[in-house]
């Protein structure tokens, strides 16, 4: 019964072909069995190393992020000059920021600067490494607004520890945590948090010198920073809740 | 009332540092020489290059601070801030 | 989950024992009250002028008239793990605690000496000295009136050796016995010192068990030769004298080769008894009914052939033509040493520590 | 003589880039190279180990390489492997290098089957044996394919110990985990002690010693120790040599080194004086109750090095524990990973550390029961992670493995409590990864409609004080459940608030309001028909509850270990119609036998009464024995006093007694959890063999009741045993027991099987 077994005539140029006349139509699972079939049967064929790639993006965007990411990662090691090799250093950041993302849990609502931060660190380094080993890659626009999206929830991620910090009085903690955001992520916007944290660390902390040093940075550069809005610096946060105020009221103040 | 006081674990932060070890501490020693002695300061605080910040949590929010400065390399001020 | 069948599993006894002679038992004992777990399985008779001696793993040390009355009984032990070794003036007894004792002949004991190890064969007594092999491989000489260690011979042993040793045997002032390590080793009695060695069999193979090449048959001595073999290796013929190989043979055994009036008798390591010619080696017959069933030594016996089985059975074979005559249960829960020739009888202890004479006429058909 | 390299081209590659290739060679073109060092060149592209064959050959100033790639692997497959799974088998492979796609090697086979073989040595399996098949395929590719023969297991036939004077062979084959296969050891056949293993070997080697050792025995020595096998290659015998010398007394025991100006503390932890006997362990002991008492400062490093100074002639030992306590150690960082669908603060506020703090490891260790107890997690593991460049800093690494927390499940079950019943339940742990309880559930059935909203707060306050909502409406009908005929319903609610007051014990106060209504039937017996008498048949109960309870549990669905233990007095207040007050406690203790089995007592008491104008306790608020979460193997609520039915005008009964309950509970059990046989993922099941015992009893008799007696008659105590699956899985959570009772007797109703499947989709 030939007639269902493969018409194993397919040439290399056909299977390829159809592979990526089923990319384009984004019928990805469809095109990655076609690529399998092309790399079983011409592994050293003229596509050799372009179908690999082909067959990455296609499981990336069928959304088998941990599978994009190996086979990206084995690419890298066994053609580190390949001509595109670029696009498997960006697809394998692009991939740890997907497996990040998954952390938003089924409904999206999760704040990704919640949850485990492990993935994001991976994919912010990864990407780090794309932009500066190519300087002049096609992706670098996207890798550099991934990479800003991912320093903005790192950073947002030490503050809200810095904040659960400062509401268990662990102040040392919650300041480190607020020195990592301003030495490890310049320019993001939580800088100015991070300076008010700082700020409110030193004043529970006795050390009046640091507060003032902070103070000053915080109003030369961050003038419009909601603590300043009304002229001179106000405490943002109210005292950390009075527990027996709340257990009284059973939550209405705290 | 104790019956409606939570019972708070009484958490250790910031530096640990000996009368003793205080009492070797004195100006002109290298930064080699205080990490050696001290630790690593647990506050980075706003001029880490030139002043180490030993925070020392007493308890129920009261810190005492052992502030070390440098003038290139070599201790300068030694403070001791309750 | 369920292991892999045993491959080298014994069939039952075909139903149609032949029964072409009669072996019936004259007398038996049990030297243990009730069954129990046995520790030590290699505990056999041995013959001297004042009668059979033998003993029981839980110590007790027996000596019975050939009719099977006892003589004394005297409890020596815990445990014996070794049959007993006497002469005319004493005799030797090795604990399961790793003493060696010397007794008198009213069991009294005159001396006792740890020696490390477990000896599972019986020491050797000489005129000055006992010889002893233990588990560890090691061949150690004390001195006859004190115990005193004169010598100790110790050779490198392999991670997995097989249970048991060889027992030493003394030709002039040698003592010649295997070793777990695939040696055949000649020490002079004096020092210990290696007088020469041959390799019978060399470890390949990559599992433990295909590297086993224990030389655990004690050697026989026959005008002048020692016939020696081991696990997995040759079979040696040795001139005592020389020490000089005069012929080898591959065979893999566990048992010693026994010399007989007209052949040398072998079972090799599938259980398959071997009538060998003394010139060339070669085997005249073979006799494959007991295959797998781990035979023990061939004893002639009279004109027929003796031989034990773990499954606790006595089988006799014609020694000229190796037809099997007849085969008996002597115990049930298996039997581990070879039986012993005493004039027209024969005795068999078994692993409960039955001791049984046995005795056999032909028929006539 | 060196000339100038004008052009290197490289042929035979297939799969290989030609970069490696070249960044392997140390020539360039354009250098002067010597053909004389040709063969330097040809190993360092052999080094790169993905060619078989490596030839160079010169033509003009040219450098031509004929390469041959080694063929890469196909697949790799194995037959006949059945005590070690094949993904075992595949990660050893994996990890030195034979998996499909990587390179094949001869070497590395035979490698393999050294390693294979090994393993199975390591099992006890003396005869396994290997046969690897090569087959080449097209385009220089290879299949292997391992045929394993495992062979019979060697198991142990004898273990043997000589030159033991002190000590007998059994007290010593006791303290040893291999044994021989005839030993009377209890749970032979579940953990296998019989099966030699390599690893068990070396365990019980160091266990002979510790014996001695923590015996006084200074000079003890394992002489020898043989391993042999019989001939028919699957009876093991094993054979320990040992020589005991004498027993040792202390002469002298002192601490050296830094003691941190701990020192009294630290000597108080002495407790071995001169003239005891010399014990290891003894000694071990006091060295870790230094370290972990330096732990608890801060000194997380900190190490004690015992020195011995032993006089032979007199038998004694001097000991000397000198003291490094090391720098102390901060942590620098927690990170939390794994957490994809809790929110860092609620693991974060369960942790008894924190960051730019010395690091005190008890407090860690509470730190990961208390994770443990949440409830969310499947696995945790806390580890310390050097900071590079520092030595007395850690970061600490808090890797979570999530459950299942979202539990949507509509069941249609059976339950012996219940008949049929269908169930609809929204259950969310950590709700929105912020910590709290939610659950919303409607269960209906023949005897019962019940509508249940919660929802519980844990950190209501940043400091662990709960607060936990309740509201239900309850219409029951137990005329066709149990015996007594009565139906009630019930609306209510319920505040709770908890105050944690130690680290492992909470107090909890609730107040709860609930407005109950009664319906007898006219054959009701007389207990039920004077209390509608006296107190009419609609009810306000206001009622104050205080719970203590202590918890060290590690786990909830499956605890293996520690203990739970809590006291509850729940009281009607005068403020509503009835007053009553009833007191429970329930206790459960595990106790671990090894990582598979755990064995658990548990006991669950309870006493009631009426106070004020009320001298019992309301009928239905009476405790019941029998069925599922009482005594197993009998019907719900079968067990106990009887009622005094009523009489009809002409003086007989109308109906015959049935059970009333009690307000006194006696119950208690033992329980033995077992591995699941045949599964892997032993996480979502709870399998176990129990024997429940108890029953209610009354002290308020009606005098015209003659069955009925007072106080607790251990004679009349019912027991059962049995098996217990439960299995949780996200698709069909199941409940399934089969038990037998034991002293059942007449009029007892038995009920052996119960289970209740649900389907949560």
């Amino acid at each position: 019964c030939s007639l269902f077994r493969p018409n194993t005539q397919e040439s290399e140029q056909a299977l390829y072909d159809a592979a990526n006349r089923q990319l384009e139509s984004r019928k990805y699972t469809l095109a990655i069995d076609t690529l399998e079939r092309l790399e079983g049967r011409f592994p050293f064929g003229r596509y050799a190393q372009q179908l690999q790639l082909d067959l990455m993006y296609a499981r990336y965007m069928s959304g088998d992020y941990a599978q994009a990411l190996l086979d990206a990662d084995r690419f890298t090691r066994l053609n580190p000059d390949h001509p595109t090799v670029d696009y498997a250093w960006y697809l394998k950041g692009m991939s740890y920021y997907k497996l990040y993302e998954r952390n938003s849990g089924l409904t999206g609502t999760g704040d990704l600067a919640q949850r485990s931060q492990e993935e994001g660190e991976n994919a912010f380094n990864a990407l780090r490494t794309f932009v500066t080993r190519f300087p002049q890659s096609t992706y670098r626009a996207e890798a550099l607004d991934t990479m800003i999206l991912l320093k903005d929830a790192l950073a947002r991620h030490e503050l809200i520890v810095a904040d659960y910090y400062m509401r268990r009085d662990a102040w040392i903690a919650a300041a480190e945590r607020a020195q990592v955001v301003r030495q490890h992520y310049p320019g993001v916007s939580a800088q100015g948090d991070a300076l008010v944290v700082l700020i409110e660390s030193y004043k529970a902390m006795g050390l009046e010198e640091e507060r003032q040093v902070a103070l000053e940075q915080l109003k030369a550069d961050y003038p419009e920073h909601p603590t300043l809005a009304s002229g001179s610096y106000k405490s943002p946060y109210l005292q950390q809740d009075r527990w027996w105020l709340k257990i009284l009221t059973l939550g209405w103040f705290s | 009332c104790a019956l409606f006081t939570p019972y708070e674990p009484e958490l250790k932060q910031g530096n640990f540092v000996k009368e003793e070890q205080l009492r070797q501490l004195q100006t002109g020693m290298s930064t080699e020489q205080v990490q050696f002695l001290l630790g690593t300061p647990m506050l980075t605080g706003e001029s880490p290059s030139d002043r180490w910040i030993y925070p020392i949590h007493e308890n129920e929010g009261k810190y005492r601070h052992i502030i070390v400065e440098f003038d290139n390399g070599k201790v300068s001020r030694i403070t001791r801030e309750s | 989950c369920i292991s892999g069948p045993l491959k080298e599993a014994p069939e039952p006894l075909p139903a149609d024992v032949p029964t072409k002679a009669k072996l019936n038992i004259d007398w038996w004992h049990i030297l243990i009250p009730f069954y129990t777990e046995v520790p030590f399985h290699r505990i056999a008779p041995t013959l001297t002028d004042r009668g059979i001696l033998t003993a029981s793993p839980f110590g007790e040390v027996v000596l019975m008239s050939p009719e099977g009355d006892f003589i004394w009984r005297r409890q020596i032990a815990d445990q014996i793990s070794a049959p007993v070794a006497a002469d005319n003036r004493q005799m030797a007894v090795v604990t399961g605690n790793g003493d060696l004792q010397l007794l008198d002949w009213n069991g009294n004991t005159l001396w006792r000496t740890p020696i490390a190890a477990l000896a599972t064969e019986a020491p050797v007594l000489l005129e000055d000295r006992i010889i002893v092999q233990t588990t560890d491989g090691r061949i150690s000489a004390l001195e006859r009136n004190t115990g005193r260690a004169l010598w100790v011979y110790q050779d490198a042993q392999p991670e997995l050796t097989i249970t048991g040793t060889a027992r030493p045997t003394v030709i002039d002032n040698l003592v010649v016995t295997g070793l777990a390590n695939g040696k055949l080793v000649a020490l002079n009695l004096n020092d210990g010192s290696p007088a020469w060695e041959y390799r019978i069999a060399r470890a390949q193979g990559k599992t433990d068990v295909s590297r086993l090449v224990d030389v655990d048959a004690s050697v026989s001595v026959v005008d002048g030769m020692i016939l020696a073999a081991g696990y997995q290796g040759d079979m040696l013929v040795i001139e005592a004298a020389s020490g000089r190989v005069l012929a080898s043979k591959p065979l893999s055994t566990y048992r010693a080769i026994v010399p007989g009036e007209q052949y040398w008798y072998a079972v090799n390591d599938k259980s398959r008894v071997l009538a060998l010619d003394p010139n060339t080696l070669d085997p005249v017959w073979t006799q494959d009914q007991f295959t797998y069933r781990r035979l023990s030594k061939v004893v002639p016996w009279k004109d027929a052939l003796a031989v034990s089985d773990a499954q606790g059975y006595v089988h006799l074979l014609d020694a000229e033509t190796g037809d099997w005559l007849v085969s008996r249960e002597i115990d049930w829960t298996g039997v581990n040493t070879a039986p012993m020739v005493m004039g027209d009888y024969l005795l068999q202890q078994g692993n409960s520590s039955r001791i049984k004479r046995l005795s056999f006429e032909r028929r006539a058909n | 003589e060196p000339f100038e390299l004008s052009a290197i081209t490289i042929n035979g590659l297939q799969r290989v880039s030609l970069g490696s290739v070249l960044r392997a060679l140390p020539i360039q073109e354009g250098d002067r190279v010597d053909s004389d060092n040709a063969d330097e060149w040809l190993r360092s592209v052999y080094s790169t180990g993905y060619f078989s064959d490596v030839r160079v050959l010169r033509d003009g100033d040219e450098l031509i390489f004929e390469l041959t790639e080694r063929p890469s692997i196909d697949s790799v497959e194995f037959s006949g492997n059945k005590t070690i799974p094949t993904e075992t088998l595949e990660r050893v492979l994996n990890n030195v290098g034979l998996a499909e796609g990587e390179i094949y090697s001869q070497s590395l086979l035979e490698g393999i089957e050294l390693e294979l073989e090994r393993q199975y040595a390591m099992q006890g399996r003396y005869n396994a044996t290997v046969e690897p098949e090569i087959t080449p395929l097209s385009l220089n590719r290879v299949k292997v394919e391992l045929d394993i023969n495992e062979g019979p297991v060697a198991t142990i036939d004898h273990i043997e110990i000589t030159g033991n004077e002190v000590f007998t062979d059994d007290e010593l084959l006791d303290t040893l985990r291999l044994r021989e296969s005839s030993s009377r050891y209890v749970f032979q056949w579940i953990a296998r002690r019989n099966r030699f293993g390599q690893a068990q070997l070396t365990g019980d080697l160091s266990r002979l010693e510790d014996y001695y050792l923590d015996r006084g025995y200074l000079d003890f020595r394992l002489e020898s120790h043989q391993v042999s096998i019989a001939d028919n290659k699957s009876d093991i015998t094993l054979i320990f040599n040992v020589f005991e010398g004498e027993p040792y007394h202390v002469s002298g025991i002192q601490l050296t080194g830094d003691l941190v100006d701990l020192d009294e503390e630290l000597n108080g932890l002495v407790d071995v004086e001169s003239g005891d006997l010399y014990s290891r362990v003894a000694i071990s002991n006091i060295s870790s109750a230094i370290t972990d008492a330096l732990g608890a400062r801060g000194y997380a490093f900190a190490d004690v090095q015992t020195q011995l100074d032993p006089d032979r002639e007199a038998r004694t030992v001097d000991v000397t524990l000198s003291v490094n306590p090391g720098k102390p150690v901060y942590v620098n960082r927690i990170e939390i990973r794994g957490n994809s669908e809790t929110n860092d603060e609620v693991i974060r506020r369960e942790l008894r550390q924190l960051e730019r703090a010395l690091v005190i490891n008890r407090n860690i260790r509470l730190s990961k029961g208390r994770l443990e107890r949440l409830g969310y997690f499947k696995r945790v593991d806390i580890r310390t992670q050097r900071v590079e460049g520092r030595d007395d800093l850690v970061d600490l690494i808090v890797v979570v493995d999530e459950a299942t927390q979202r539990e949507i499940s509509g069941s249609i079950g059976y339950s012996d409590v219940s008949g049929f019943f269908t169930e609809a339940k929204m259950q969310q742990k950590n709700f929105q990864g912020k910590g709290y309880d939610f659950s919303a559930s409607v269960t209906v059935n023949s005897t019962e409609q019940n509508y249940n909203l919660s929802f519980e707060d844990p950190y209501f306050t940043v400091n662990g004080v709960s607060r936990g909502i309740d509201l239900y409406y309850r219409r029951t009908d137990f005329s066709q459940a149990t015996f007594s005929k009565y139906a009630t319903n019930t609306a209510g609610g319920r505040l709770t608030l908890g105050y944690p007051i130690s680290e492992n014990q909470r107090l909890n106060y609730a107040l709860g309001y609930s407005q109950d209504e009664l319906f007898l039937s006219d054959s009701a017996p007389q207990e039920m028909t004077d209390f509608k008498d006296a107190n009419g048949d609609d009810y306000e109960i206001i009622d104050a509850r205080v719970t203590w309870n202590y918890n060290t549990l590690n786990g909830t669905f499956k605890a293996t270990r520690g203990r739970q233990m809590s006291l509850s007095t729940e009281v009607a207040t005068p403020l509503g119609d009835l007053t009553y007050y009833r007191l429970t406690g329930n206790a459960e203790q595990y106790f671990p036998v090894n990582d598979d089995y755990s064995f658990r007592l548990h006991t669950d008491l309870g006493y009631g009464g009426g106070y004020g104008d009320a001298d019992t306790l309301p009928f239905y608020k009476n405790f019941y024995a029998g069925g599922v979460r009482s005594v197993r193997g009998f019907r719900y609520g079968s067990l106990g006093p009887l009622s005094t039915p009523s009489v009809d005008e002409n003086g007989d009964d109308l109906t015959d007694p049935s059970p009333i309950g009690g307000n006194i509970k006696v119950l208690y059990g033992a329980e033995l959890l077992v591995p699941m046989p045949f599964v892997k993922d032993q996480s979502s099941f709870r399998a176990s063999l129990f024997l429940d015992g108890g029953n209610v009893f009354t002290d308020q008799c009606r005098t015209d009741n003659e069955t009925c007696q007072e106080g607790i008659d251990f004679a009349e105590m019912r027991y059962a045993a049995g098996v217990d699956v439960t299995w949780i899985t996200p698709l069909a959570p199941l409940s399934f027991s089969y038990a037998w009772p034991l002293n059942a007797q007449d009029g007892d109703l038995e009920k052996n099987f119960a289970f209740t499947i649900g389907l949560s989709y």
